[in-house]
This record gives structure tokens, sequence and C-alpha cells, in this order.
């Protein structure tokens, strides 16, 4: 690994100020570490200037109130974990940040951190996009809101600007009689990166009708991306066999899946549509017991 | 036979020696640094196939902070010589051309050069200025590309062995033949017959320690090496032989070893480590990454197995034949021989042909894992075998009961076998509450069997007896699996004293006679004979002793309990004398008392297994998940029961990773895809259930506690056994392995 | 590259050391602190030979920097035991023969600890998933996960 | 008498005959007189293992040989 310096700024404007700083060769913001720690270990990804953004209060808060979720982007997927009434709010969220890696990883690794690594089966950015998350980045010149889905714009790819930073994740409160979900394929039951990831998110009326709803599917793009086919599928369903049929080929005729070393093309459309289905099942099974 | 009643033998008292292990004291390969020491890396290959023509070191000796640089070219050019009782056949010359190539690279990571710094990251530095003018030559990949007429040579003066007047260049290393009997006949005899062709894929050990060496070396030409290796009297020699020295001038000190698997057996950078402190006069420590281990050290072969089996209608094998090709890596000496040897051995047979070849290609040299070659020979019999009695309406233990090798059967490497247990373990099964417990939807549940030889080979082993009666048991096979204890129990058993006061330590090449290395489920059966015979010799000196003491004759003085007893009779009718008063008369009687016993152990007694799987197939992604496991193997007698089931449930874990999700992916241009533990996928613990071991005792009668070695068998029979439960699961019968999600499903789907 | 000075606590104690910005906590603790119970089997947070408890937080010193340490504590397996006393998860993994070689244990049992600080009162299940960051290559889990319960029922009072 | 059995391998050193019922009291004795019955048979022989009566021996050379024996030939093996 080759040597780079090394700065831990308490304040926002402080880490601004190393981004953008001219000069100063490739700076990055450095969260839980747990991917980029690997990448400059393996030569794949190059820093002169590391900005540890874990002492700034602005991207370690977690607040939970009337108007829905502000999440700091260095909060540890452990602590995210742990908080109760975040899982009851967006389960989807908590299922997604809970199997990211073992609990060593959930203990360092951040939603901002997922986020910014921008791989195309990173295990939030599918939840995020279902649950219409916007990011709040500041800058150099001042601050501004991106809706999740636009955050990343290809493998390893961002809509940061030089010298600009991801500050918090912000979710609106989900309106009653909703709820999302989360799951993922792997081969074994932990420790994988998601082959096929997917995320549902959905209103049901008082009579069990969904009114509205987001589908997300990862690794099967460059980047995590929304179905909305497959959402409309379930839009004035009561979520039968017949929808999650539909819903489950608009998902799988959605993706964009390539064969690697995980998986192959062809599995993956396949994974995508079953895994479309079980969310769907769960996160309208979680929005009834909501009514 | 009644069975006898011991102190300390079958029962599970804690290793002394484990305290170290759980408060990190232990020392293993990478913890030792000492005053003034460098930091040695190796520059490895980025071609999986190419000629050196030439490499300019200067660069990196230029490089501030870097002592030294070896190739090849620092290294005798040895003449080809096979290494008598290696693991797999080895030959001295590709084993230093292993450690550094020479002329060609013959895999992608090969070692080309090496060099001592400083630090690690100068190391590292140094490596990336040295210049090394490649010919890129084509890679060969796979089986069928190394035996085209056409394919690349690796070794231009390689010739096939054991083919009538070979002479031409060729990729073929050898080819073998076993068996007896007319098999065309047999298979004409048989109402049934089932034939399929197996693969499997290159797998590598999986141990978490990385390899480590330190090395240092004095003016007087004497070297000292700490190292994580199954044989510190192995990594002398090899290294003696690589480096052109004697082995009386490299002493090798053992540290705790963070596992092998048959995987630490041979040698890689520990005479590099060695040549660069001789070069530099300073220590040299160097350390593999998991990157190094995964492309560079040995993994065991992919394979392709066709067999053939058939019976009568009543369900007696005819007939077996087989046609196994294993994948040697750069260099030859896959195990085909033990694989093909053991491939039909737990079943009579009067007609049986196995027909082997090793086969070099573009990939690193394969290494022993557990029973070398084994575990792919038994995935393609036991699978064949599960066919076969599903066609015949037979239940599978039925079928193998009424098949099953006996004391006196011929094995098919020829010899008879003596008392096996074999059948006792299918017995178990058969009567075990799991092979008729209920499943649910979509699970299934598979059997299998599995041998391995255990072999002797030689120990040495000393009982010191200290001045208060307690004693220090001292082996030289390093304590993979708890052996230490194992030793100190039967100390204890035959000194008659409590296993509390008996310790047992690893020595080194210096302080122990020769011993081979921890291999084979050797150290219990035979390091552990040699021990038993130390502490009788103990006995007979403690009761010579007494016997002066009472003026007795010595022959008539009886050992029980740690207690000298004095014949009838005996003048001034004495008290017996206790082991800790002889010890501390010690000095008055003749001094120290010190048994020893070296041996090359023999009458090693096989193990046999039989393994009962039960799995769930999710239909929709193909995911096999393993629900219940039994495993049960004829250990001769457990010494520690705890030792000896964490064999067995550690060899079943692995196997569940080989037959489910472990695999070497290549690119095209031969370099492997997934080194490293995050896409090399073993077995994490919310994978697998509890294992249940059953341990079957059927003494083996030349080890006076009848043991038997279990440390290989319990890798041989989880390929079979998890491809048979998903074959009862689904219908669908896999013969290529792993059972990956992606690869299940298409077979699930392609059935509608 | 010039070296930062960072002042931390490991084991409850406190201590300075000099390092290189891209030197990690695992190579910090073993080459600068002498502490090598802590093992690196991978360096890439897969293996969770090197886990230590940082400020409460089960991670992998590996994927920590040593530069981080600055004002913050840390837990090795050398501070897991008390001065005479084994902690009960040391002695079940030594009752249950839960280990053979050794080199996953260090991580295993600070793992472990993690596990039951937060939770007293583990299911199988929930051992394992737990447990599931620690790679073992020798003993297949079981006895392992055994020795945490019953290490979690002696630490419960229910023996 | 010993009786010894001859790997496929090796039966190209002896006509083609499976055994041989041979007169010999130790494993030395034994290769003598195998390479005097079938010349070129000792070449092949050096560095093999031996089973006697079942019973595997790594490195025979001295290894007493009862009369009536079986003795079969097989290659050294050590294991992982």
């Amino acid at each position: 690994m080759e040597p780079f310096r090394y700065q831990a700024p308490q304040s926002l404007t402080e880490a601004i100020e190393l981004l953008a700083g001219d000069g100063d060769p490739r700076p990055r913001a450095l969260a839980g570490g747990t991917d980029l720690l690997v990448q400059l270990r393996a030569g794949s990804v190059s820093a002169g200037l590391l900005v540890d953004v874990k002492r700034i209060p602005d991207l370690t808060g977690v607040v939970l109130d009337g108007d829905g979720l502000r999440l700091g982007a260095a909060v540890s997927a452990a602590e995210i974990g742990e908080h109760r009434q975040l899982a009851d709010s967006y389960p989807g969220l908590a299922d997604a940040v809970g199997v990211i890696g073992s609990a060593q990883v959930q203990g360092r690794a951040s939603v901002g951190g997922n986020l910014c690594n921008a791989s195309p089966a990173a295990d939030s950015v599918p939840a995020l996009i279902a649950l219409g998350a916007q990011c709040l980045i500041a800058g150099p010149s001042g601050s501004r809101t991106v809706p999740v889905e636009s955050f990343v714009s290809g493998p390893g790819e961002t809509a940061l600007a030089r010298g600009e930073i991801l500050v918090e994740l912000r979710l609106p409160r989900p309106p009653p009689r909703s709820a999302d979900a989360y799951l993922r394929f792997t081969p074994r039951t932990e420790m994988d990166i998601a082959v096929v990831g997917a995320a549902v998110n959905l209103t049901l009326d008082s009579d069990g009708v969904c009114r509205a709803a987001r589908v997300a599917l990862g690794a099967v793009a460059p980047t995590a991306m929304a179905a909305p086919a497959a959402a409309q599928a379930l839009v004035g369903t009561r979520i039968d066999e017949e929808a999650l049929a539909r819903a489950a080929a608009a998902a799988s005729a959605a993706c964009a899946p390539i064969d690697d070393k995980r998986g192959t093309a062809v599995f993956r459309r396949k994974l995508a549509g079953v895994l479309i289905r079980r969310a769907a099942t769960t996160a309208a099974a979680r929005a009834a017991q909501r009514g | 036979m009644s069975e006898p009643r011991y102190k300390w033998i079958g029962t599970r008292p804690i290793r002394p020696d484990g305290f170290d292990k759980v408060t990190g004291r232990a020392s293993f390969g990478a913890d030792l640094s000492l005053p003034g020491m460098l930091y040695g890396k190796v520059l490895r290959s980025p071609h999986a196939h190419a000629r050196i023509r030439s490499i300019d070191v200067e660069p990196a000796l230029a490089t501030p902070g870097v002592k030294a640089v070896v190739t090849a070219a620092d290294l005798p050019d040895l003449a080809s010589e096979a290494v008598r009782g290696a693991e797999t056949q080895t030959d001295f010359q590709d084993l230093s051309r292993n450690v550094l190539a020479r002329d060609k690279v013959l895999y992608h990571g090969h070692a080309v050069a090496a060099v001592a710094a400083t630090s690690r990251t100068i190391a590292e530095r140094a490596l990336q200025a040295i210049r090394v003018d490649y010919e890129v030559l084509p890679a060969v990949l796979d089986l069928d590309a190394a035996l085209a007429d056409d394919a690349p040579i690796l070794h231009e003066d390689l010739r096939t062995k054991g083919v009538e007047g070979a002479d031409q260049p060729t990729n073929l290393a050898a080819r073998i033949e076993i068996g007896r009997g007319d098999v065309e006949k047999g298979f004409a005899e048989a109402d049934v017959v089932v034939e399929r062709e197996f693969t499997t894929r290159m797998v590598h050990q999986g141990y978490i320690e990385p390899h480590a060496v330190v090395a240092q070396s004095g003016e007087d030409g004497h070297s000292v090496v700490w190292c994580c290796t199954q044989g510190p009297f192995v990594v002398r020699a090899y290294c003696a032989r690589i480096l052109g020295l004697d082995p009386s001038q490299i002493r090798v000190i053992p540290s705790e070893i963070g596992g092998g698997f048959g995987g630490k057996g041979t040698i890689y950078q520990e005479p590099l480590a060695i040549l660069l402190s001789r070069r530099t006069g300073r220590p040299v420590k160097m350390v593999m990454t998991r990157e190094e281990v995964f492309r560079a050290t040995g993994p065991t072969s992919g394979t392709r197995i066709r067999v053939k089996v058939g019976a009568t209608a009543k369900g007696k094998l005819t007939a077996a034949a087989a046609t196994a090709i294993y994948e040697a890596g750069a260099f030859k000496g896959s195990p085909i021989l033990p694989g093909s040897m053991t491939m039909f051995a737990p079943y009579v047979l009067e007609h049986v042909r196995i027909e082997g070849f090793d086969v070099v290609l573009n990939k690193p040299k394969v290494a022993a894992y557990r029973a070398p070659g084994s575990a792919m020979a038994a995935f393609a019999a036991e699978s064949a075998l599960d066919e076969l009695a599903i066609r015949l309406g037979m239940d599978p233990i039925d079928f193998r009961l009424a098949n099953a090798a006996r004391e006196g059967t011929e094995a098919p490497y020829g010899p008879r076998f003596g008392r096996i247990g074999f059948v006792e373990t299918l017995e178990a099964a058969k009567r075990h509450p799991h092979y008729t417990a209920a499943l649910g939807p979509d699970q299934g549940r598979g059997i299998a069997c599995g041998f391995w030889f255990n072999v002797g080979l030689q120990s040495s082993a000393a009982v010191n007896l200290n001045e208060d009666g307690t004693a220090v048991v001292v082996s030289g096979c390093p304590d993979l699996s708890g052996t230490r204890i194992t030793l100190a129990m039967m100390a204890a058993e035959e000194l008659g004293i409590p296993i509390e006061r008996v310790r047992a330590v690893v020595a080194d090449t210096e302080t122990i006679g020769y011993n081979d290395l921890s291999a084979g489920s050797r150290v219990t059966f035979a390091t552990g004979m040699a021990v038993v015979e130390a502490a009788r010799d103990v006995v007979r000196q403690l009761s010579a002793r007494a016997a002066a003491i009472w003026e007795v004759d010595p022959q008539e003085v009886r050992w029980e309990e740690g207690r000298a007893l004095p014949p009838e009779g005996a003048a001034g009718k004495p008290e017996p004398l206790g082991i800790a008063e002889l010890a501390r008369r010690a000095a008055q009687t003749g001094g120290p008392i010190v048994g020893q016993a070296s041996l090359a152990a023999r009458g090693a007694g096989p193990g046999f297994a039989t393994h009962i799987c039960d799995v769930s197939v999710d239909r929709e992604t193909g995911r096999v998940s393993i629900e219940r496991y039994t495993a049960f193997q004829d250990v001769g007698r457990a010494i520690h029961p705890g030792y000896v089931e964490g064999q067995i449930q550690g060899g079943v874990a692995q196997g569940i990773g080989w037959a489910l999700g472990e695999e070497y992916l290549w690119n095209s241009s031969g370099a492997m895809e997934n080194p490293g533990f995050l896409d090399y996928r073993m077995p994490v613990a919310s994978d697998l259930p509890m294992i249940d071991a059953q341990l079957i005792e059927v003494p083996n009668p030349t080890h006076p506690y009848g043991v038997r070695g279990v440390g290989e068998t319990p890798n041989v029979p989880p390929l079979a056994a998890v491809a048979n439960a998903v074959h009862a699961a689904t219908g669908r019968r896999f013969t290529d392995l792993p059972l990956s999600p992606p690869r299940v499903l298409e077979a699930l789907d392609s059935e509608e | 590259m010039a070296k930062i000075h960072v002042e931390a606590s490991v084991n409850g104690e406190p201590v300075e050391f000099l390092c290189e910005p891209r030197a990690s906590l695992l190579e910090v603790l073993r080459d600068e602190l002498g502490l090598t119970g802590t093992k690196e089997g991978c360096a890439t947070g897969e293996c969770g030979a090197c886990s230590v408890i940082l400020d409460g937080r089960l991670v992998c010193s590996c994927l920590v920097l040593g530069v981080e340490m600055e004002g913050r504590s840390v837990q090795t397996i050398e501070g897991i035991a008390s001065a005479e006393r084994l902690h009960p998860l040391q002695q079940k993994f030594l009752e249950h023969a839960a280990v053979q070689c050794g080199i996953c244990t260090p991580g295993l049992i600070v793992a472990a600890k993690a596990l039951l600080d937060h939770n007293p009162d583990p299911s199988e299940e929930e051992v394992r998933f737990g447990l599931a960051g620690n790679l073992c290559r020798c003993t297949g889990y079981d006895k392992i996960v055994r020795a945490v319960l019953d290490a979690a029922a002696e630490m419960r009072g229910q023996t | 008498m010993a009786t010894v059995f001859f790997t496929t391998g090796l039966r190209r050193y002896t006509g083609g005959r499976d055994r041989v019922v041979i007169e010999a009291r130790s494993f030395r004795e034994l290769v003598t007189a195998l390479e005097a019955r079938f010349p070129g048979l000792r070449e092949p022989l050096e560095g093999i293992a031996v089973a006697i009566d079942g019973e595997i021996v790594q490195e025979p050379l001295l290894e007493p040989i009862q009369p009536g024996s079986e003795v079969h030939f097989l290659p050294r093996i050590s294991g992982g």
C-alpha cells in the first residue's frame, strides 16, 4: 500500500477544505474503511490523503422524528442494527444494512461508505432507492440534495464533485400501512457479496390493496437500479400470486446482468424475479401488520 | 473381547498447551521477531507460462534498504531425483524450480526472485524494481488442452512414466494402472451397469495461517529456522538439498502451526529465508499474504474420473473400472496413485481395474490435502454405487454391506486387509435414528463411504522423569490437532500416574531423534507407539531401581498404579516404592531416568467411514443447505475422544465446502480470479449444522492401545454424501463439483 | 513517510506508539506493541483472525488504521483473561476441545465475548451467525458453538 | 516359499505373470532372487514399499519373509 497522509477533522467545513484542497493529490474520505482499505492495499484505488470523517458530528447522528429519518453517512451498520425504532420504521433498510458482511464488518461499515464505494452489488442502495432516500451533500459551494438513485453514476463512481462529501441520508416518514423489505442471494449464509439484491417498499390501503410501490434491484446492472415496471405490477392489487408473478417477470426483464465469479447472467435474471416476489410478500405482510 | 479398563485412555482431559492458545500467548510462524531482522518478499510471475530470457536485479539492489536479492542462479541446478516417501511423488529438481523458477515460469504466481530489506514496504518496492524479460508462451489451463496433440509443452525433458517406449516431450507425466482379474468378464456377468464421468475443481486446504518463516545464520555456516510446518525434518532435508548444504547445517524449530492438512508438508520460501539470511548475516522473516498462499502453494488436483460399476440383480458387485485424470500443476506428481488405490478399496472385487493419468499444466504444483487424491475418487465411485443401488432397488447401506471388505479381503491394490471395521460403520449407520428420520419437502438423504490406508513411518520419542516423579513426553511431530495431550495420556496410562503429572512438548531437529512429518494420520499411531515404548523403558528402569533397593531380581518387581511392588517374600517385607520416591532417589540408584524409543512403525490400521448427509434444496434459487450430518468412523480406539471427534468434524466441514462452493476460478490468461476468502467460499459457522461424529472402535491389533489413524479419512466421503443427498432431494444426478446455486438451478430448470 | 504519534488505551492500559498512516491497527498491535495474540489470516477483513473490540465494537483490526486509535480504546485476546483466571469462554473452549491448531481461537474468543456482551442468552443460530465472520478450518465449528453456549449459560449463572 | 504378487506395471518384467512362488527369507534376498528369475526387475523395485501378509512396510530392505507369506508390492504413500 503506497503511503498517504491522514487527517481526522472535527468539523464539516474543515473536512471540505481538506477534500477540496488544491495541490493535495487524490484526497479520499474514510468512514468505516472496510472497502477502501482493502482496495488501497490491493492497489486498485490510490489516495494521497485520507480524511477520516468519523469525528464529524454532522455525519454521525441518527435522528428519527415526525419528518422521517436523518441517518449520518458515517454511522456504523452495527449502531444502525441496534436502533430499535429505525428497524421498526424501516425494516427493509435494517435488513439490508444487517447483511453487510460479518459482525466485524458491521462494526465499521457505514451506509455512506456503502454508497460512496458504489459497488453494483451494494446491499444498502436498493433499500435506499425503494425508500426514496435523498442524499445530503456538502461541498465548497454549499450543500445540495440528490435522490439516491442518481448518487451512484457507475461502478465506483458517484455524483460527488471534488471537495464534496456525503453528509447524511434523509428518508421520508413511512405513510401508514406501508413497509419495506430487502432480500439478497449469496451462496453462503454470510460474508458473500450479493449475487442479486432486491428491495420492495409498498403502501396498502385499509382494504389491503396496494396503493403505492417502489422496487429496486442490486447486482444486476452497473449500478443499483429502480424497477418501475415491477412496482407498477403491484399497484392496485392485493399482492396476490398473479401480481407477484407479473412483478417478478418485470423485474427479470429489467435486469442487465453479467457473468462473473459470483454468478451467471442467466442465474441473476431468474433470481431477480424470485427475490422480488419474496421481498414483496414480506413487505406486504409487514405493511398489513401496520393497519 | 472385553473392553480393557483404562484410567486415562478414552477420557477428555484439558490439553495443557491449550492455555497458551486461548490467551494468545502461543507463538505461530509469523509471531517471532528478532533484533536486526530483515523482511523478505518474493517476486512472482505475472504470466502462467513464459520463458525467462533475463532477470536484472541491479535496480532492486540499488534501492536504499535492500540488502540482498536472489534468483535461481543463486541455487544449485539440481539433477532430477525422486524424493523418497514424499507426501505426493516429488522430485528435488522440480522442488528447487518451484522454490525459484529456472528458465521458465510455469504458473501465475510462480516465484522468480526474492529480496531482503530493512522493512516490508522497502522489500515490496524493491520487487517492482526487478526487471524480468519474459517471452510469454501459450498457457495450458485444462486437462484437454494439456493432453491435446499440439499442446504447448511445459517441460521439454518430460517423458511419460509407465508407458512403453515413451520418448516424445509431453504433459502426461505418468500413467499408472492397478487392479486384478478381468473387468470385461465381470461386466458381462452384471445385470445392471452404471457408467458416468465426474469432474472436480482444484481446491485449497484453506489453513487460516499463511506460511511464515524466520531464518538466522551464523558465521559457522549453521542456520536456524523457525517456521510453521508439519515436518521440521522435511524442511531440514529439503532445504539442505535445495541449497547444497548438509542437513546438519540447518536446525528447524517448529512454531505452533495454524493448520496444514498436508499443505505444510513441503517447502516454499524456507530455503529463500535461509539463503537471504546467509547472504546478509541477519535474520530474515518471510510471511506470505493470503493471495500468495492461494496462487503459489499446494492446492489439490482438479480431476476428471470416468467410473463404470456392474452388479448382479441380487446386488453382488461383479466389476469396477475407472479412468482417472488428475491435475499435477506445474510439476509432475499429483496424488493419482493414492486416489486410484483407495477408490474401490471398501469393496470386495474380483475384477477391478483403474487406469490413472498424472498431467502437468500451468497451475500451482499440487500438494497433499488430508487423504491425498481420495475425496475426488470417492466422489466418483460412491456416486456411481449410489446410482447402482437405486437401479437395483436396494437400500444403499444393504448394497454396501453385501459387498463390504472385511478381514482377509484383497484390496484393489493387492494386499489382504487385516482387522478392519468397515462393516461395523455400515451397521452403526443403519441402526442410527438419523438413517430413518423423517425428511421434509425438497429434502434428501445421501450416504457415502470412504477409506484411507493410514501410514506408520519413522518416529522417535523420549520420556524424561523429573525429580518429583512427574514426566515430560518429548516428541518430534508438530501438534496439529491435540496430539500432545493424546501422547501424554498414553504415557500417563503406562506410568500409572495422573495425567496432570505429565506434560508433552514438541522438540526440534536438534533436540530429538529423526521424525517423519505429522501427516498420514500417523502421530497418535506411530509416535504414540514410540511414546508407549519410551514410557515402558522408564518403567523398566524404575523397577530395576526398586529391585536394587530391595536387593531382589528386577524381573520379580511388578509395576502398578505408579508404584513398584516387591515380590512376595522379599527380605524385610518392604513397602511398595512410588514413582515420586524412586525419582527422588534416582541419584543414589544410578542417575537420571530417561526413557527413549525410536521405530519405523508398521501395521498402520486403515480407517473406514460411512457418512449420512441430509440436505434441503431451494428449487427457486438452487441453494443446497446441509440440514443434518452424521459420520461413523472406525477409529480403532479413541485416546482423547474430543480431538478424534474434532478431526472428523473438521474433515466433514472441508468436504462440504469442497462439494458446495470451493473452487479455483481462472481467467483466460491463467491467473486465479478468487485468491481470497471472499470469493474462495469456505463454509462459515452459520453454513453448517452440528456434525455428529460417531466413534466406532474396532481396535487395531498392532498398536498397544488399538489406535488407528483418524485424521485423513474424514474428508473422503462428504463430496459423494452431499451429491447423493442432492440427488435424493431433486432426482438429478450431479457429476460436476461444486454444486453451486447457478449450476444446481440450471439443472433443475432444464428438467421442467 | 513521517510517523504519527498516537495515544490510545490497550486492554485498559494507556499506550503510546508511532506509526505511519498506512499501518493497520493489526500491524501496530503485533509489530509496535508486541501483542502477537491477534493473528493475520487474510488482511482483507474476511477471516476474523484479527478480531479486536474497539470502543465496545467487534472489528477486524486489519481494516482499522493505527492512526485512527488516537484517544480510543481496544481490547485484544491478551486482555480477555483476568490476572489469575481464564475468562469462562477460554475455559469452555478448552473443556470442549474447541481448540485444534488455535490460529483462529484468539479471534473467535474475542468475537464470542463481543456477542455475549450484547446478547447474554443467544440461541445456537444466533451464535453461528454472530461468529460467521471468524473462519475456522480445523473444527467444523461444532465444538466452538457448544463452548460458547456453555460459557453463556455459566456467565448467566445457570451451569 | 513365499507367494509374490506383481502389480500390472511390474508384469512387463515377468512375462505377464501376476504371481510367483519363490524362496527367500528376507526382502533383500527376495529382490535378488527375483532379479535372477526376471532380469531387470530390480530397477523398478528400487524405493518400492511392500505388504507382507497385509502389513505395509515402507522401507522393507531387511524385512523377514516367513514361509507361506503373501508379498505384494505397492508404492510408498505418505499422506496429507
